[in-house]
């Protein structure tokens, strides 16, 4: 199989994170989706990585995982203070900035 | 005498008051201005008449890495618009001097901000420091019109000020355009004026340019058809305000036509000539029509200031030595008259129940000859009436127009009868017929006095005596134009068959 | 002394004595102290022409040019403007008539203003006329001509409304300025043809030295500029058609009418072009148009001057007629007749309206001829004055008027050619100007007296109008600005106004003996030196035959006494004729009743317009397209704004929506780039 | 050294050196945080965190005008970075200022907040000396992250919290971006430091759509963090939300940041594809500019209302990078420079009214300021000036070079675009000095408006703190003298510009 | 064979992905998830990344996801309402997401480099292995490693500073949701009064220690 397909599917599984982000309101479900588009963003890294012969996207990925992580902890994090609000756990309802 | 201290002392005086506090401030402005007309007039005196090249230049880069010089010069083209703007800032600074100000320090210091940053525009070499000097001269008008300023105030110096803006930013850029493409092989930037007219800029490149300082300046004067922001914000400001800003700035503007785009751009201005000589001719028409239907005095004067601003604006694209000559001759004519009649209109209002429409007006004249005698002065002199000074600015400029476009020329000399209808006509109406309704007619106060009569005097000085600027400003006018003129294939003087003394038969014997 | 010297002096007088007046006058001792000041600063000033003539005529005839140069002007870029003052015969012939009448008007107006609250502005204003006047005539460069051109108008302007709450006389002001400045333009604008198109200098002996050199005969140019300068002498000496602001004009007190509008400025047009001879030799086409626009006023004029009623109007009229002749003659290159007539006219002109001012203090400012009548009795000197004015002006034989116009008309005759035709024409101006002049005299002085004059001849008491009005419109007027002043005075009591009609009644009965054809020849002996070097002049006095001369003053004296026996005839004795007329003729009668319609055509054809293009302007263009500019500017920026602000929504996923988009185009964009 | 056989990468302790102060002051500092009683919360924190950043200045100067790679090429150490590094030093200090007294301190806890704070700058500045494609993608997160905290660490009010998600969300959407980008990059070729990319890119991949599209999606990522539309949405918002001082070092130092690696990746790694990503990079200046003075128009808030400028200020920045040039370097290092200095005077006089008034951050709450408060009014003053860029102000001289170095580009109707925003701008710029100098003073206190509503007013300080004015005053007088004598900060620029090799 | 597992792992990542967009529940979504996570760590095997594959495993699907649940338990996995006051992005998203995937497509099959279209370079011994993966960390990418350690202390940091539950702040008055309650008490045990000090984020500092034990 070659490279191309590997990437074909990461390209498809970042424009499903994407879309997720547009179409969920639940800032859980959300975050999920950013993890969808971190990880299409790790597939290619390993294709490419693979492709190229070098280490460097392994480590990336690596790297990006870690990443992943924290932002899924601050996220939480937020949420969770949100809820102690007593406030809407839907991005729809969390408005009042705008203008 | 170094000419920063000319540029800078208005400000420097300005923040002295401020410091000193609100019952100093009046003062120290008032011997600022003072010192710096005195200054002004030591640079008359000094003045190598007959030299067209700049004189006591300073030069030194300000920014090196733009290629921004500090430079400053006198010449024939703004020796008198020094003396003018220092003058009017005295008269203007005396009159604001008698009267009581909310916050007097920030008044003064604002006028003195005003004044240095004229003066920077009148004095720079440099293109950069024209426009940033250019630019800055708003900015306290922005305060002075906002804060100090009649009904509708703030909507109305906003207006003013972004929409002169407009031209200027886009004069920015193409200043900085300017300075750009003309790095010559030398590949360092400069500024300086007399860098960028060696290096000649390509007739495209020059054709854009050129509109948009064009922009700039015809906003700033203003002319027909970019004056919006003109009635809202005379009936806005000040008197002392707006006396230095309609007789003032709009000069700036006709003074950047001749100092920077003729020399810049010759060919430009030669393939724009029509299109602003017809700009020109349009706002002498327009501004002649409104002035005769308006009422209220100062939109008279206002308007009135669109059409002579025309008549400047038609020297200048003349494009020979007579109209240049005009043009420059004008603007120091037009300042003194406009700045008079706005303080004669504060004068009359005072008279007239605070009301400074004509409509309220009428038969000031009876007990104050004085007033009225000043008044007829003023206006006969707005009106170019031949024995003014303007009149002779007028006529060069018109010499000129004939010259190079006979048709405009004629076109152009209705704005004089026309002038002549709505300065009578405004004149009539405050000190002539019936009396109004709340009119009580008193006689010129002194402090009233010596701020109009100073002016009075210098008109009738200058009416006696135009020769004084014109035989300083001539070297440079010719200089300034000289591109221009070759290109227009214009000799520099007429089909002139005798220019000598007449030789009689006899030789004709003098006194 | 020098001429110019003598000329200076006689510059700097009126000057002085209007600069005197300005300052101190208001604080003079006496009542009539700056009167007394103004009238003899003129009376020097006088003098000082009369020095300048002795001089002058210290000079054999061929050398009598002299200039002198104050300072230079604006002498630069080719434009060559210095004070320069030309002494030369015509020049000193104006000074005397200019220096000379006006004395004898200040004089005059000593009394007639004496009670008015303006007493020293008027005085002020007047010298400043003087000065103004005589600066014109002694200009030997186009500026100073213009400047003086100008400064006559606007002293005009000041006198005219000099009562100045009363808004017939700041309009009759702002109309004789407006027309002048036109006229001022059409100076200007000549002087840049001719000066900028071909001599280069602005020097009138260089001018006319180079004339010949820098235009061919009849060249465009040349032609143009002289038609502008004709411009110039029309709306000065009220020519058609610039003539409409000479009636209102009568405004002003009467001594000005008598001084400015009748004896001296008016004529700068005749001699303007006198001076400007040598252009106008080589521009027969322009002079050509003088000579007819004069012939055509002459008559308008007098046909409108039948049928006025109001007294000072009727000689402004006659002013008008008279000044067309001399513009004629000197059109056609009579130079020396036109400016006889000139000097006469300036002699009776004045006495005429000198009298008329008698009756008007009489009637207690009542001008209308409607309500006078009988004060022969009452007003002897008055009436003797009026008469000899009356009988020079309709060229009763031996009186002033009788030789100069005699002159004009002879000399255009001997031209022979379609001159005949003005020459026809001008002895019909001539019949009927003896016929409005008696017209006048006899409704004020024969007939039934009226109540004012009764009561002047029974009680010697002057008639004074409790409520002073105006005699323009009948509304009241505030006497603050002091017309019509507590004092009336009239010739009868008051000896300056005896001293000054007087003088001018003799000039008036003799004048004319100065140049009395195959008697002598002063004028034209005098001012010879100043035409004798155009071929024209001398074929143009010798043009006329002994025999056509002497036809000439036959006829006229006929037409004088025929005019002044048909006018006794319709109103003396049968009055009844001339209502019959009146009748018969209606639209002959509306024509010269309404002025030939002149006032109300310009008004249809520039003042509406004017006005309602004006309206336009500030009502619509200025709110919708110069406003429309700004506020349509801004609010294109505010949709932008709130398009912008409306996006910005809060909703996250809108956010994430529109990111997404940018990234779909920026991604777009690159993948486009790529090969 | 040598552990295990394996040979680890010389480090160079000295070029280091800033980034291991800022780490070890965060680490300090969140120990300190441990201290009992308040003297040691309110004092020592602040102070150990400005002396971190001090150190930090020391040793930025200590390095200037080394040119040097440390750590196998993860980080390069050179002028730009330094001067980058001093501008976010200067703003790390005036927030550690402006943060006294603000109760996000005892919501967060002293410790956290400043260590946070630290942290942010450290991802700053190793994003500024980034070389490396991880690097770039860790000092991105690293920075981010620690805002994402900091933005909602006012938990007592509901927009922190909000702005906090919405700015972790859509921040993180664009990592994300970034980070395929970064893949694509990595991918087209097979490196991942810069130099071996600019040399690859010599080759015929330099116009492979894979490398294209990544360099375009790389663009929108770091679009994101200096909010270039279309891709600012998060900024009012999150501006607003977040405590003023943050609000103040994201306007300031995020940008200097991002803009640093936006010249550093752009000009180094991709100059070769310049004639592909230049006009999308003005494109996108165009609509920023545009969309940013257009949209801070009609605002109330004034932090909305500075955040919209900031959208168009980086649209200005934005044609400093697009033409790729030393001009354009120095440009927008030194509009960075001057926007750090009229920003934080603007911004400190924000949150001293904010605590003067009930008002909050609105308008009204200037009402009359120069009447009664001048010494606030002034910076206030100087700094909407110089945004707007009118002379005698620093942003003057600013915008003149960045439309210098456009015009000098071949880019003039950028310029011409940066000029017709300006004038744009000011409807919203002046609007703010006529209420400051032409309104009278505002009646006090409409509630509900205040920065803490269900807090007690007796606890809330009713006055700005000294600081918060030391700060207005400082920065304010910095402006107006750097508009008349720039040559200290113009020197400064000038050695960024030079320490890109390989530029015109 | 190799073929296949690509089909298996692909089609179970791509479903996945989907599964966490589409379910309305978010445990759900969780779950869709992990799995996705799983058939991506199939992938990365499939391009001889083992360690990367273990580390997805354990890191992600272990605790990342541990924590997911947790919270997704704590605020109430209720799956959001139909009904929005937003608008409803669906089509749009759709459009723009294919829009998207179509040009990315183009972008990597459109490509000129050869390299792509094969199976990848000649790989040397031990590619992919911890062994090696280790050595680049702690030579080549020693600052990256340091750094994304020091990051994973700041996410500390900020948990403890946005979870922590302080006085004045919450509303007490309110009761909590029942389901809180245990672990309500549990942090209540452990907080030490006092808002704003750094010893009680220690304590749960721990906490989160436990929360990330897996790894």
């Amino acid at each position: 199989m070659t490279v191309a397909w590997y990437l074909v599917v990461s390209a498809l599984i970042f424009c499903v994170g994407a879309a997720g982000v547009l179409v969920r309101r639940s800032p859980l479900v959300i975050l999920l989706c950013l993890e969808l588009m971190l990880n299409a963003g790790n597939l290619a890294l390993i294709a490419f990585s693979r492709m190229t012969g070098t280490g460097d996207g392994q480590i990336f990925a690596i790297i990006v995982m870690v990443v992943a992580a924290c932002e899924v902890v601050v996220g939480l994090g937020i949420i969770v203070a949100l809820y102690r609000r007593r406030l809407p756990i839907d991005v729809d309802q969390l408005r009042r900035l705008h203008g | 005498m170094a000419l920063s201290f000319l540029l800078w002392a208005p400000l420097f005086f300005a923040l002295l008051g401020a410091l000193l506090g609100r019952r100093m401030a009046p003062k120290v402005a008032l011997f600022g201005s003072a010192v710096t007309l005195g200054m002004a007039i030591y640079y008359i005196a000094d003045f190598d008449t007959g030299k067209a090249g700049l004189q006591h230049v300073t030069d030194t880069v300000w920014i090196a890495a733009l290629g921004i010089h500090y430079k400053l010069g006198v010449d024939g083209l703004n020796l008198f618009l020094l003396t003018l703007t220092t003058l009017l800032w005295c008269v203007a600074t005396l009159y604001a001097y008698f009267r009581s100000w909310d916050r007097p320090q920030l008044f003064f210091f604002f006028m003195g901000l005003a004044e240095s940053a004229v003066l920077g525009a009148f004095l720079s070499q440099d293109l950069a420091l024209f426009v940033a000097f250019f630019d800055l001269m708003l900015v306290p008008f922005y305060f002075l019109i906002g804060t100090w300023g009649g009904r509708k105030r703030v909507q109305a110096t906003t207006k003013l000020v972004i929409y002169t803006l407009v031209g200027s930013l886009l004069m920015l850029a193409a200043a900085i355009a300017t300075g750009v493409e003309s790095v010559g092989n030398s590949g360092q930037i400069s500024f300086a004026l007399s860098d960028l007219v060696r290096v000649g800029l390509p007739v495209g490149t020059q054709e854009w340019i050129f509109l948009l300082f064009a922009a700039a300046f015809l906003v700033k004067m203003p002319a027909f058809p970019v004056h919006g922001w003109l009635p809202d914000g005379y009936r806005a400001m000040p008197i002392p305000v707006v006396a230095v800003f309609s007789a003032v700035l709009s000069k700036v503007a006709a003074y950047g036509f001749i100092r920077i785009v003729l020399p810049l751009f010759p060919q430009a201005a030669v393939h724009f000539q029509e299109l602003l000589l017809l700009i020109a001719l349009a706002s002498i028409l327009y501004g002649s029509i409104m002035a005769f239907t308006q009422t209220d005095l100062r939109l008279i004067v206002g308007f009135s200031s669109i059409a002579q601003l025309g008549f400047i604006t038609l020297g200048i694209f003349a494009l020979n030595p007579q109209g240049t000559q005009g043009a420059l001759l004008q603007m120091v004519n037009h300042g003194l008259v406009t700045a008079a009649l706005f303080f004669i209109i504060a004068v009359l209002a005072a008279r007239a129940g605070g009301s400074e429409d004509v409509r309220d007006m009428g038969g000031l004249a009876f007990r104050a000859p004085v007033l009225a005698a000043l008044f007829l002065i003023v206006a006969l002199a707005t009106l170019a009436m031949p024995g003014s000074s303007n009149f002779m600015g007028e006529f060069y400029i018109l010499l000129g127009v004939f010259e190079s476009k006979l048709v405009i020329a004629c076109v152009a000399f209705t704005g004089v009868v026309l002038a002549s209808v709505y300065m009578l006509r405004a004149y009539i109406g405050a000190m002539h017929n019936r009396v109004g309704a709340k009119v009580q007619s008193r006689e010129l106060s002194l402090r009233d006095g010596i701020v109009v009569a100073p002016l009075v005097l210098v008109i009738v000085a200058i009416a006696v005596y135009p020769q004084l600027l014109l035989k300083r400003q001539q070297a440079s006018a010719q200089a300034a134009v000289a591109q221009t003129a070759l290109l227009t294939h214009q000799l520099a003087l007429p089909r002139a068959t005798a220019q000598t003394a007449p030789v009689l038969p006899q030789g004709g014997q003098t006194p | 002394m020098s001429p110019t010297t003598w000329a200076w002096i006689c510059l700097a007088l009126p000057l002085a004595g209007c600069l005197f007046n300005a300052f101190v006058g208001r604080h003079l001792p006496g009542e009539r102290t700056a009167g007394w000041i103004g009238t003899l600063a003129i009376g020097l000033s006088f003098v000082a022409a009369v020095g300048a003539f002795v001089a002058l005529m210290g000079h054999s005839p061929d050398d009598r040019t002299f200039t002198s140069t104050a300072w230079d002007y604006a002498d630069s870029v080719g434009v060559n403007a210095k004070l320069t003052i030309l002494i030369d015969p015509l020049s000193v012939y104006m000074m005397l008539v200019v220096s000379g009448v006006s004395a004898l008007i200040h004089l005059y107006s000593c009394v007639y203003v004496w009670k008015d609250r303006g007493f020293v502005r008027y005085f002020a204003y007047l010298n400043f006329f003087v000065f103004s006047m005589l600066l014109l005539v002694m200009a030997g460069n186009f500026v100073p001509l213009i400047i003086g051109w100008a400064f006559v108008g606007a002293a005009s302007y000041m006198l005219i409304s000099f009562w100045f709450r009363r808004t017939t006389a700041t309009r009759a002001g702002i109309k004789a300025f407006v027309i002048n400045v036109i006229g001022d333009v059409g100076l200007v604008l000549g002087t840049y043809f001719i000066v900028f198109r071909g001599s280069g200098s602005l020097d009138f002996l260089d001018t006319f030295k180079h004339v010949q050199a820098a235009f061919p005969p009849n060249d465009s140019d040349l032609v143009a500029g002289c038609i502008l300068l004709l411009v110039g002498a029309f709306a000065k000496s009220a020519q058609v058609p610039l003539h409409t602001w000479l009636p209102d004009a009568m405004e002003g007190p009467t001594p000005v009418s008598a001084l400015i509008h009748a004896a001296t400025m008016v004529t700068a047009g005749v001699y303007l072009i006198a001076r400007m001879h040598p252009l106008f030799e080589d521009a027969t086409a322009a002079a050509d148009v003088g000579t007819v626009v004069g012939c055509a006023t002459l008559v308008i004029a007098a046909t409108i001057a039948l049928s006025q009623t109001d007294i000072k109007r009727v000689i402004a009229y006659s002013t008008m007629s008279q000044i067309g002749y001399m513009i004629m003659a000197v059109s056609a290159s009579a130079y020396a007749a036109g400016l006889f007539h000139l000097f006469t006219h300036a002699f009776f002109k004045a006495l005429l309206f000198m009298a008329a001012g008698s009756i008007i203090g009489a009637m207690g400012g009542e001008q209308s001829l409607d309500k006078m009548g009988g004060f022969r009795r009452a007003l002897p000197f008055t009436f003797a004055c009026f008469l000899a004015g009356g009988l020079a002006l309709s060229a009763f034989p031996l009186f002033s008027g009788y030789f100069s116009k005699d002159d004009i008309l002879a000399l255009i005759g001997g031209e022979g050619g379609w001159h005949w035709i003005l020459y026809v024409l001008g002895y019909l101006g001539a019949f009927l100007t003896a016929l409005y002049t008696f017209r006048m005299i006899f409704r004020a002085f024969l007939g039934p007296e009226c109540k004012e004059a009764r009561e002047l001849r029974e009680t010697g008491h002057i008639a004074h109008h409790e409520h002073p009005f105006n005699p323009e419109t009948y509304e009241e007027e505030d006497t603050d600005v002091g017309f019509p002043g507590p004092g009336h005075y009239i010739a009868e009591q008051q000896w300056p106004m005896k001293v000054a009609m007087g003088t001018l009644a003799i000039g008036a009965i003799f004048g004319g003996l100065i140049q009395v054809p195959f008697v002598d020849d002063l004028v034209n002996v005098y001012l010879r030196p100043d035409f004798v070097n155009d071929p024209t002049y001398e074929k143009v006095i010798n043009g006329p035959s002994d025999g056509l001369v002497i036809f000439g003053l036959i006829l006229s004296a006929v037409i004088a006494i025929g005019g002044i026996a048909l006018a006794y005839v319709i109103w003396v004795r049968r009055p009844s004729i001339a209502v019959a007329f009146r009748e018969r003729f209606r639209p002959l009668y509306e024509l010269s009743f309404h002025k030939w319609w002149f006032d109300e055509l310009y008004d249809a054809v520039f003042v509406r317009p004017g006005a309602t293009v004006g309206r336009w302007a500030s009502n619509v263009f200025e709110r919708v397209v110069i406003d429309g500019l700004v506020n349509g500017t801004v609010s294109v920026v505010r949709a932008g704004s709130s398009v912008v602000r409306g996006a910005q929504d809060g909703f996250l996923r809108v956010y994430a929506a529109l990111l997404l988009l940018g990234l779909a185009l920026v991604a777009l964009w690159f993948l486009l780039q790529s090969t | 050294m040598t552990v295990f056989g394996l040979s680890g990468p010389f480090i160079d302790w000295s070029a280091l050196s800033p980034v291991v102060a800022l780490l070890g002051g965060a680490v300090l500092v969140l120990l300190a945080g441990l201290l009992r009683g308040r003297a040691g919360r309110d004092f020592a924190v602040p102070f150990l965190t400005i002396a971190a950043l001090g150190a930090f200045i020391g040793l930025t100067i200590w390095q200037f005008n080394r040119h040097t790679s440390i750590i196998s090429g993860a980080l390069r150490v050179d002028d730009l970075a330094l001067v980058v590094n001093l501008i976010l030093a200067t703003a790390g200090i005036a927030t550690v200022l402006l943060s006294a007294r603000q109760s996000a301190l005892r919501q967060a806890g002293h410790g956290e907040y400043h260590a946070l704070l630290l942290s942010s700058i450290t991802g700053m500045a190793v994003l500024a000396e980034a070389q490396n494609l991880v690097t770039v993608f860790l000092g991105i997160e690293l920075l981010s992250i620690a805002l994402y905290i900091l933005c909602a660490t006012e938990m007592r009010r509901e927009q922190s919290l909000e702005s906090g998600l919405k700015y972790l969300i859509i921040g993180s959407v664009g990592s994300a971006t970034l980070l395929y980008g970064l893949a694509l990059v990595y991918g087209a070729t097979a490196a991942t430091d810069f130099g071996a990319i600019a040399r690859a890119l010599q080759g015929s991949v330099v116009s492979d759509p894979l490398l294209l599209t990544g360099i375009g999606l790389i663009v929108v990522g770091l679009a994101f963090k200096n909010s270039v539309a279309p891709f600012h949405q998060w900024t009012p918002d999150v501006y607003q939300g977040a405590p003023t001082p943050i609000t103040a070092f994201m306007a300031t130092a995020t940008k200097a940041a991002a803009f640093a690696i936006f010249l550093r990746l752009f000009d180094v790694a991709f100059i070769q594809a310049q004639e592909d990503w230049g006009p999308a990079l003005a494109a996108l200046a165009t609509v920023t500019i545009v969309v940013g003075n257009v949209g801070a128009l009609m605002q109330t808030s004034l932090k909305r209302l500075l955040a919209w400028s900031s959208v168009a200020q980086a649209g200005y920045l934005l044609a400093g990078v697009v033409v790729a040039t030393r001009l354009g370097i120095q440009a927008t290092v030194f509009y960075l420079a001057v926007y750090l200095a009229m920003n934080l005077a603007a911004f400190a006089v924000v949150l001293a009214r904010e605590r003067e008034t009930d008002l909050g951050d609105d308008i009204d709450a200037f009402a009359g300021l120069g009447a009664s408060r001048p010494l606030l009014a002034w910076p206030m003053t100087l700094a909407m000036l110089s945004l707007a860029g009118l002379p005698a102000t620093a942003g003057f001289i600013g915008k003149f070079y960045l439309i210098d170095a456009a015009v000098d580009g071949g880019y003039t109707w950028l310029g011409i675009v940066i000029v017709i925003g300006s004038m744009i701008s000011l409807g919203y710029y002046l609007r703010v000095l006529a209420v400051m100098w032409m309104r009278p003073t505002a009646a006090p206190a409409i509630a509900g408006g205040s920065t803490e509503v269900d807090a007690p007013a007796a606890e809330r300080p009713r006055y700005g703190g000294i600081e918060v004015a030391f700060v207005a005053v400082l920065f304010g007088a910095a402006t107006l003298f750097f508009g008349i004598i720039p040559s200290p900060l113009l020197n400064l620029a000038d050695h960024a510009g030079r320490a890109l090799l390989g530029l015109l | 064979m190799e073929d296949v597992l690509f089909f298996i792992a692909a089609i179970g990542a791509v479903v996945g992905a989907i599964g966490v967009i589409a379910l309305r529940n978010p445990f759900y979504s969780v779950l869709a998830l992990v799995s996705h996570l799983l058939s991506l760590a199939l992938l990365f095997l499939l391009l001889e990344a083992q360690f990367v594959a273990a580390a997805q495993i354990v890191v992600y699907a272990g605790a990342v996801m541990v924590l997911y649940v947790f919270v997704v338990s704590y605020v109430g996995g209720q799956g959001e309402p139909l009904a929005s006051i937003g608008p409803g992005l669906g089509g749009v998203g759709l459009v723009l997401c294919i829009g998207l995937f179509v040009e990315l497509s183009i972008a990597i099959l459109g490509s000129g480099l050869h390299a792509i279209d094969t199976d990848g370079a000649k790989l040397g011994p031990g590619f992919g292995t911890p062994g090696q993966i280790g050595q680049l960390l702690l030579t080549k990418f020693l600052f990256p490693f340091e750094i994304a350690s020091f990051l994973l202390l700041v996410a500390a940091v900020g948990a403890v500073v946005l979870a922590r539950r302080r006085r004045g702040i919450d509303a007490p008055d309110e009761p909590l949701p029942p389901r809180d309650r245990l672990e309500l008490t549990a942090a209540e045990v452990m907080r030490i009064p006092r808002a704003g000090s750094q010893a009680e984020s220690i304590g749960l500092g721990q906490e989160e220690k436990e929360e990330q034990g897996g790894w």
